[in-house]
């Protein structure tokens, strides 16, 4: 089994990255403050995919690694939203 | 060659697929929340506005700050510096405690309140409210659950590193506990703002 | 599968068929070729394969397309006729139906309670469904309707019957030890029969405590007739002996008003021996002070037994369908004024006239075609499953015609 | 016959420990995989006994042989033990763990520790379920669906059934994680995607919805369990609960499960159809996709288990079209079989028998299939003993025959003995007439309107049901044959070399038993396709 090894990330990636992580979490707050009515739902899921996503690629070194993984994120993903959509088809027409 | 042949690559595809597992675990509980969401809107608001916002925010950081932790230890392991990375295991460890007893307080002034699965209080509240709480408690408790098993596992792998059973070209063990972490974390990114945060 | 010319089961049956028949060609057509192969290249004739052909795509697009065709003719067929299920005539009848562990209560526009739908025929019917516990079904194969009764919410169907009868209901979703028993039935009267129903308070007839009884659905599980099943019988009760079981040890006491009362208003406290804890509580709300009373005071026999209606029970049998109250004679001969009539049946071969007395009039209940009245065929069914009493009621009520 | 030593006994020796712990903490395929299989086998015998006192108590109206408590805990422990400890592991726990890493010219699997894991979860599993029958409040009455709001209220032993099939579920799981990088990793040089036998195909596709779906069931479960406990009432309308969302979470693991019981059945027709037609199997890369597509589509149809539940017409329309796409690969896959048979040379050997057996039933069943998945028809079907018959016919005709023909099949090679092939065929003749007798009298009698999980019926019930019985005698007999024959097989059948039937993938082509390790010193290395019979011959037995 051929075993490429990849390069170990610099420091300076992880904290620049946990920087930016925190910056998100003050915006959702501060936004959650301010009254969007339906929106504010969405812009906390937003930012909250854009965080999960920096934590996924980075710190879980997703970028990495071979096509396979991202194959595998993006089918996972695909369930999960088939789901929640289609149960949706359910309760919001009953 | 024989069966204890090394695949690090298939060991983390391995715990990848394991972490789709948990994800999948969650989405029960997360549709669950959408649909009574979307069933009572005004009860959802009120009742997040019972929620400890500070709380809720300060554990968002310290989980951040450990996943910071453990994604670091893996790069100084990776520079062997051995010493350096079992002290980022132990701050990871603690900051799961920090969270831990965080939710302690948090839990018990609510539940003083009155507020928690059951209770009669929450009866009174009416239906909406109820089920936000009910879904909140079960969360957030089986997120504890992930807390608590997370920082065992990296207590076990901080271990295997001081007996060097764990190496600078052998650390499958810590990324993959280490990815664990991260889930837990991923979950909670997700979770603080839907239960804290609608207005 | 026997086709009702009633619109729900029609549309219901046309897809069945069509699926069923479309699935028959199928598999017949799958089968037969696959037993000609088998047949025809088995290894003594063919030692070894006269082809190795690896696959076509020519047929994997042929046969992927054309079972695409296939299934969704299926499927917007069998969409287009559900549809038809869901919408309501506008002038369809209404009645509330509440199902329970382990029976039903249907509640008509005027406020009756009853534990059967009594429906004219002809007229489209919407039963708007309702559950006081967990999941039942309400199921009418006669009408090949069915919908799931979900507590806190409310959900329907709707049947038209073009003919007169008796249709079972079936509990469809599992719901515990009643779940088979949870059977009643719809009962589609003509038009002057349900009239009479209508007219007759039937309810308030029948004493108060039975009455209860049934809308509370005890006789789902309590027999009036001494047979145990889920509960214990109800069956003469006063002052007979029971083993029962009060917080851990066997006791024995007799039946009195106390007990019943406590049975009703708290059974889990004392359980008949050999029976588990499954009788909900009913409270003030459900069941008030004065029917309480009134059921004990049914169940311990302390009301006089019910003056049975001749004219009622030969609406209920559905004997007026046939037999008129005002003279017109069209299938069967008319009730009006039989009391003191002559008729000329013919008995064994020869014909004779007698006097309408009690005896004949019996005799012609239960054994109808012996004494064909003249100028009548034999259609008339034995109603030997009335009681007794009943037959005598029905008697005496014709002779005051 | 008389008695003939084997000369290798392969895997069944060579062990790093002796004994039981040998057996207990193995972590070699093989022996896991025979672990499962015995019992599974177990369980299957245990559980088929109590759908012949099912049958029997439906001879006649009215209480027969029990009461309707009884009945009820008898139909629930009969449907929780065939789904969750036979018919989910049957063919992936127990034929995959033996067959796939030798198909695929590996030595064990990716997690050979994690296997072992799972078999104890699976073993710990159908403990719980079976002291939650003589335990506790008595048998679970719920049905193997656990619908609540009955499932929270009724006083039965139900928490600890659900835990049991909790258990079951993670072991499952981490088969099919175990799988899933297996066959991405471990594929010996040259093994193609291209060249895996199309029975690894379906294990895929199986091993991911295992992964992707069955945590939905933990989770429903999970709940389940706490709204006893803590009556939290997530599920109760008076309390901002919808019973309704049940049945979708409980469906949206419980559909694809039907697709995790029937791929891998699918995988074993495909395997033995070829090698008894001695012809490359019709449309490989159709087949491979199908599978896929299955799986995928499979998990897009659940709510059609709920058409008259109450839920919105607009859920039922998107339902129903779906369940029919989900029809197509199945489609594709019966045809493929039946032109793979063109211009072969066929062979009715038993395991083909069960084969052409299981192309009939699951023709039937599916098809019914596709009546219970129009919404009008299945407005008259639903929760009767038609979709009873409809799921006896898919999981027992299909996948059960499947189980039978991959006994009759692989049983030589990891048993290395041959059993009675005449009385192999006798048996098989009378499961196949019994079986169908039996269920399409059910399917009969529920197009009539009869209800199912029904102790007790009208009269005009009556004909079909005594068919059905009847049937299920027959039935039980072939069974019983045929499972002593297997077993003389086992204990004393001729000696058989490695390849009894010809058959071209890599399992044939070590000793029976194969050996620890599987593959000599050095790796295979994969040079022609699966069903490549050129110059392949079937030696003598
Ligand atoms: C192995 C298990 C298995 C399999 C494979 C299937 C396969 C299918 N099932 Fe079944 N099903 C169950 C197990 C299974 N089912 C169980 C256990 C239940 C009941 C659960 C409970 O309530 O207890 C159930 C219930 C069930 C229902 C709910 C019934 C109700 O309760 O109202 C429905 C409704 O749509 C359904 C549909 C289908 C369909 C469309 C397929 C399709 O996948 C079938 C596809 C196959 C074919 C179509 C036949 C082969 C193809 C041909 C012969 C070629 C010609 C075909 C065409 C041209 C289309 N099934
Ligand atoms: C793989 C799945 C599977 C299999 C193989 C079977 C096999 C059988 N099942 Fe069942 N069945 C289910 C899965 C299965 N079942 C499920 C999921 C349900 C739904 C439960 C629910 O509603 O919740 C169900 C429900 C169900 C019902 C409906 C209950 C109801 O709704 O009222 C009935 C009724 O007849 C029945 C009967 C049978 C019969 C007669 C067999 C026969 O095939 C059995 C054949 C075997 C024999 C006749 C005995 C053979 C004897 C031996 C092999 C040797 C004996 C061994 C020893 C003594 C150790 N099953
Ligand atoms: Cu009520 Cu079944
Ligand atoms: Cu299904």
């Amino acid at each position: 089994m051929s075993e490429h090894k990849h390069e170990p990330v610099p420091y300076r990636t992880f904290i620049l990255i946990y920087v930016a992580l925190l910056v998100l979490t003050v915006v959702t707050v501060a936004v959650s403050r301010v009254h969007l009515g339906a929106w504010n739902i969405w812009v906390a899921l937003t930012v909250a995919s854009a965080k999960s996503s920096l934590v996924v690629f980075i710190f879980m070194h997703l970028k990495q690694e071979s096509k396979l993984f991202k194959i595998g994120i993006v089918t996972l993903i695909v369930i999960v939203a088939i789901f929640i959509g289609l149960t949706f088809t359910d309760v919001l027409y009953r | 060659m024989s069966i204890e042949h090394r695949d690090d690559t298939g060991a983390r595809f391995g715990m990848w697929l394991f972490l789709y597992t948990e994800v999948i675990l969650f989405s029960g509980l997360f549709i669950l929340y959408a649909m009574a969401a979307y069933k009572f809107p005004q009860e959802y608001a009120e009742a997040s506005h019972m929620l400890n916002i500070y709380f809720g925010t300060i554990n968002t950081i310290v989980l951040l700050t450990s996943s910071l932790t453990i994604a670091l230890a893996i790069t100084s392991i990776q520079k062997n510096k051995i010493k350096q990375t079992l002290i980022l295991c132990y701050v990871t460890i603690a900051l799961a405690v920090v969270f831990l007893i965080n939710k302690y307080f948090e839990w018990s002034a609510e539940i003083s309140h009155g507020i928690y699965p059951g209770s009669e209080h929450m009866a009174e509240l009416g239906p909406g409210i109820t089920a936000f709480f009910n879904l909140y408690y079960f969360t957030a408790g089986l997120h504890g659950v992930h807390i608590l098993i997370g920082a065992t596992l990296i207590g076990v792998v901080a271990v295997m590193i001081a007996k060097g059973k764990v190496t600078s070209d052998r650390f499958t063990l810590l990324e993959n506990s280490a990815l664990y972490w991260h889930l837990v974390d991923l979950v909670w990114i997700f979770l603080f703002p839907l239960y804290y945060l609608i207005l | 599968m026997n086709t009702l010319n009633n619109p729900t089961a029609q549309a219901v049956d046309n897809v069945l068929i069509y699926i069923f028949g479309f699935s028959l060609i199928l598999l017949l057509g799958i089968t037969a070729v696959t037993i000609y192969f088998v047949v025809k290249y088995r290894r003594s004739k063919y030692p070894e394969p006269t082809s190795d052909v690896e696959g076509s795509w020519l047929l994997e697009t042929l046969w992927t397309v054309l079972p695409i065709i296939i299934v969704l003719t299926m499927f917007w067929y069998g969409w287009v006729n559900y549809v038809g299920l869901r919408e309501i005539p506008a002038d369809a009848l209404e009645i509330k139906g509440t199902a329970r562990m382990w029976s039903w209560v249907f509640e008509y526009p005027d406020g009756r309670k009853e534990s059967k739908i009594y429906v004219p025929v002809n007229k489209p019917v919407k039963v708007e469904l309702y559950s006081a516990d967990v999941l039942h079904s309400f199921f009418v194969p006669a009408f090949r309707i069915k919908r799931d009764t979900v507590p806190g919410m409310e959900s329907y169907v709707w049947f038209q019957a073009p003919e007169t009868g008796s249709y079972d209901i079936f509990c469809a979703e599992y719901c515990g030890v009643g779940h088979a028993d949870m059977i009643t039935s719809i009962e589609v009267l003509s038009e002057e029969d349900y009239a009479t129903w209508l007219a007759s308070a039937s309810s308030s007839e029948e004493p108060r405590g039975l009455v209860v009884l049934n809308e509370q659905g005890c006789i789902g599980c309590h027999s009036l007739d001494g047979s145990d099943n889920i509960g214990p019988t109800l069956f003469e009760l006063a002052g007979t002996p029971r083993e029962i079981e009060k917080d851990g040890q066997i006791i024995e006491i007799t039946i009195d008003e106390d007990y019943l009362k406590r049975a009703i208003r708290e059974p889990e406290v004392e359980l008949t021996k050999g029976f588990g804890p499954m009788m909900p509580a009913y409270d003030e709300e459900t069941i008030s002070k004065e029917d309480l009373q009134a059921v004990v005071d049914y169940l311990l026999g302390k009301i006089a037994p019910v003056e049975l209606n001749g004219g009622k029970l030969l609406a209920e049998n559905g004997c007026i369908s046939c037999h008129s109250m005002d003279g017109s004679e069209e299938i069967a001969p008319t009730f009006m004024g039989i009391g003191e009539r002559q008729v000329t049946v013919e008995r064994d071969g020869q014909e004779i006239t007698l006097k309408v007395d009690a005896d004949y009039l019996r005799r012609a209940l239960l054994d109808p075609d012996a004494e064909m009245v003249k100028g009548f065929s034999p259609m008339m069914p034995a109603v030997d499953y009335l009681s007794e009493e009943e037959i005598d009621a029905i008697i005496n009520y014709l002779l005051q015609q | 016959m008389t008695y003939q030593p084997l000369k290798n006994t392969g895997f069944y020796s060579e062990s790093p420990r002796p004994g039981v712990l040998g057996w207990l903490l193995s972590t070699d395929h093989k022996r896991i995989g025979i672990l499962y299989l015995g019992c599974i086998v177990v369980m299957f015998l245990v559980a088929m006994v109590l759908g012949l006192a099912l049958r029997l108590e439906l001879i006649a109206p009215g209480p027969t042989i029990m009461g309707p408590q009884t009945y009820n805990a008898t139909f629930t422990v009969h449907g929780i033990i065939m789904i969750f400890l036979f018919i989910i592991p049957s063919i992936p726990a127990a034929f995959g763990n033996l067959v796939l890493p030798i198909q695929i010219g590996a030595r064990d699997v990716s997690f050979p520790k994690l296997n072992l894991l799972s078999w104890y979860c699976y073993i710990i599993g159908a403990i719980l379920a079976v002291t939650a029958v003589f335990s506790g409040g008595g048998a679970p009455d719920t049905g193997w669906t656990f619908y609540v709001p009955f499932s929270t209220q009724t006083t039965t032993n139900v928490n600890l059934a659900v835990t049991g099939a909790l258990m079951l579920g993670f072991s499952s799981m981490l088969t099919g994680i175990n799988f899933v990088t297996t066959i991405h990793r471990l594929r010996a040089e040259g093994m193609g995607w291209g060249r895996l036998p199309m029975f690894v195909w379906t294990l895929y596709s199986t091993a991911w919805i295992q992964i992707l779906a069955t945590p939905m069931l933990g989770i429903t479960l999970i709940l389940i369990v706490l709204e006893r406990v803590f009556g939290a009432g997530l599920f109760d309308a008076a309390r901002g609960g919808d019973p309704i969302l049940y049945q979708h979470l409980f469906w949206i693991y419980s559909h694809p499960a039907v697709y995790i019981m029937i791929l891998p059945g699918m995988g074993v027709i495909s395997e033995i159809i070829p090698t008894f037609s001695r012809k490359p199997l019709f449309g490989y890369w159709a087949m491979a996709f199908s599978s896929l597509a299955i799986a995928f589509a499979g998990s897009l149809v659940w709510a059609h288990h709920m058409y008259a539940s109450g839920m919105s017409d607009f859920a039922i329309l998107i339902f129903s079209f779906l369940t029919f796409i989900v029809a197509i690969p199945s489609a594709i896959k019966v045809f493929n079989w039946v032109s793979t048979l063109y211009k072969g040379s066929i062979q009715l050997a038993p395991p083909m028998l069960h084969a052409l057996a299981f192309i009939f039933n699951f023709a039937i069943g599916g098809l019914g299939g596709l009546a219970l998945g129009a919404a009008a028809s299945d407005i008259h079907l639903h929760d009767t003993t038609f979709v009873v018959g409809h799921f006896h016919y898919t999981m027992f005709g299909g996948t059960g025959f499947a189980f039978f023909a991959a006994l009759h099949y692989w049983l030589p090679k990891f048993t290395g003995r041959m059993y009675n092939h005449k009385i192999a065929v006798i048996s098989w003749g009378l499961v196949f007439v019994g079986f169908n007798v039996t269920y399409m009298a059910m399917q009969a009698v529920g197009v009539q309107g009869m209800p199912r999980r029904y102790y007790d019926y009208l009269p005009e019930f009556m004909p079909l049901n005594v068919v059905a019985t009847v049937g299920s005698w027959v039935l039980a007999v072939g069974l019983i044959i045929m499972f002593v024959n297997l077993w003389n097989g086992i204990r004393r059948g001729a000696p058989v070399g490695q390849n009894p039937w010809g058959s071209a993938t890599l399992e044939w082509t070590i000793p029976s038993p194969p050996p620890m390790e599987n593959f000599g010193e050095e790796d295979p290395v994969v040079t022609k396709g699966p069903y490549n019979y050129k110059g392949v011959v079937a030696d003598e037995y």
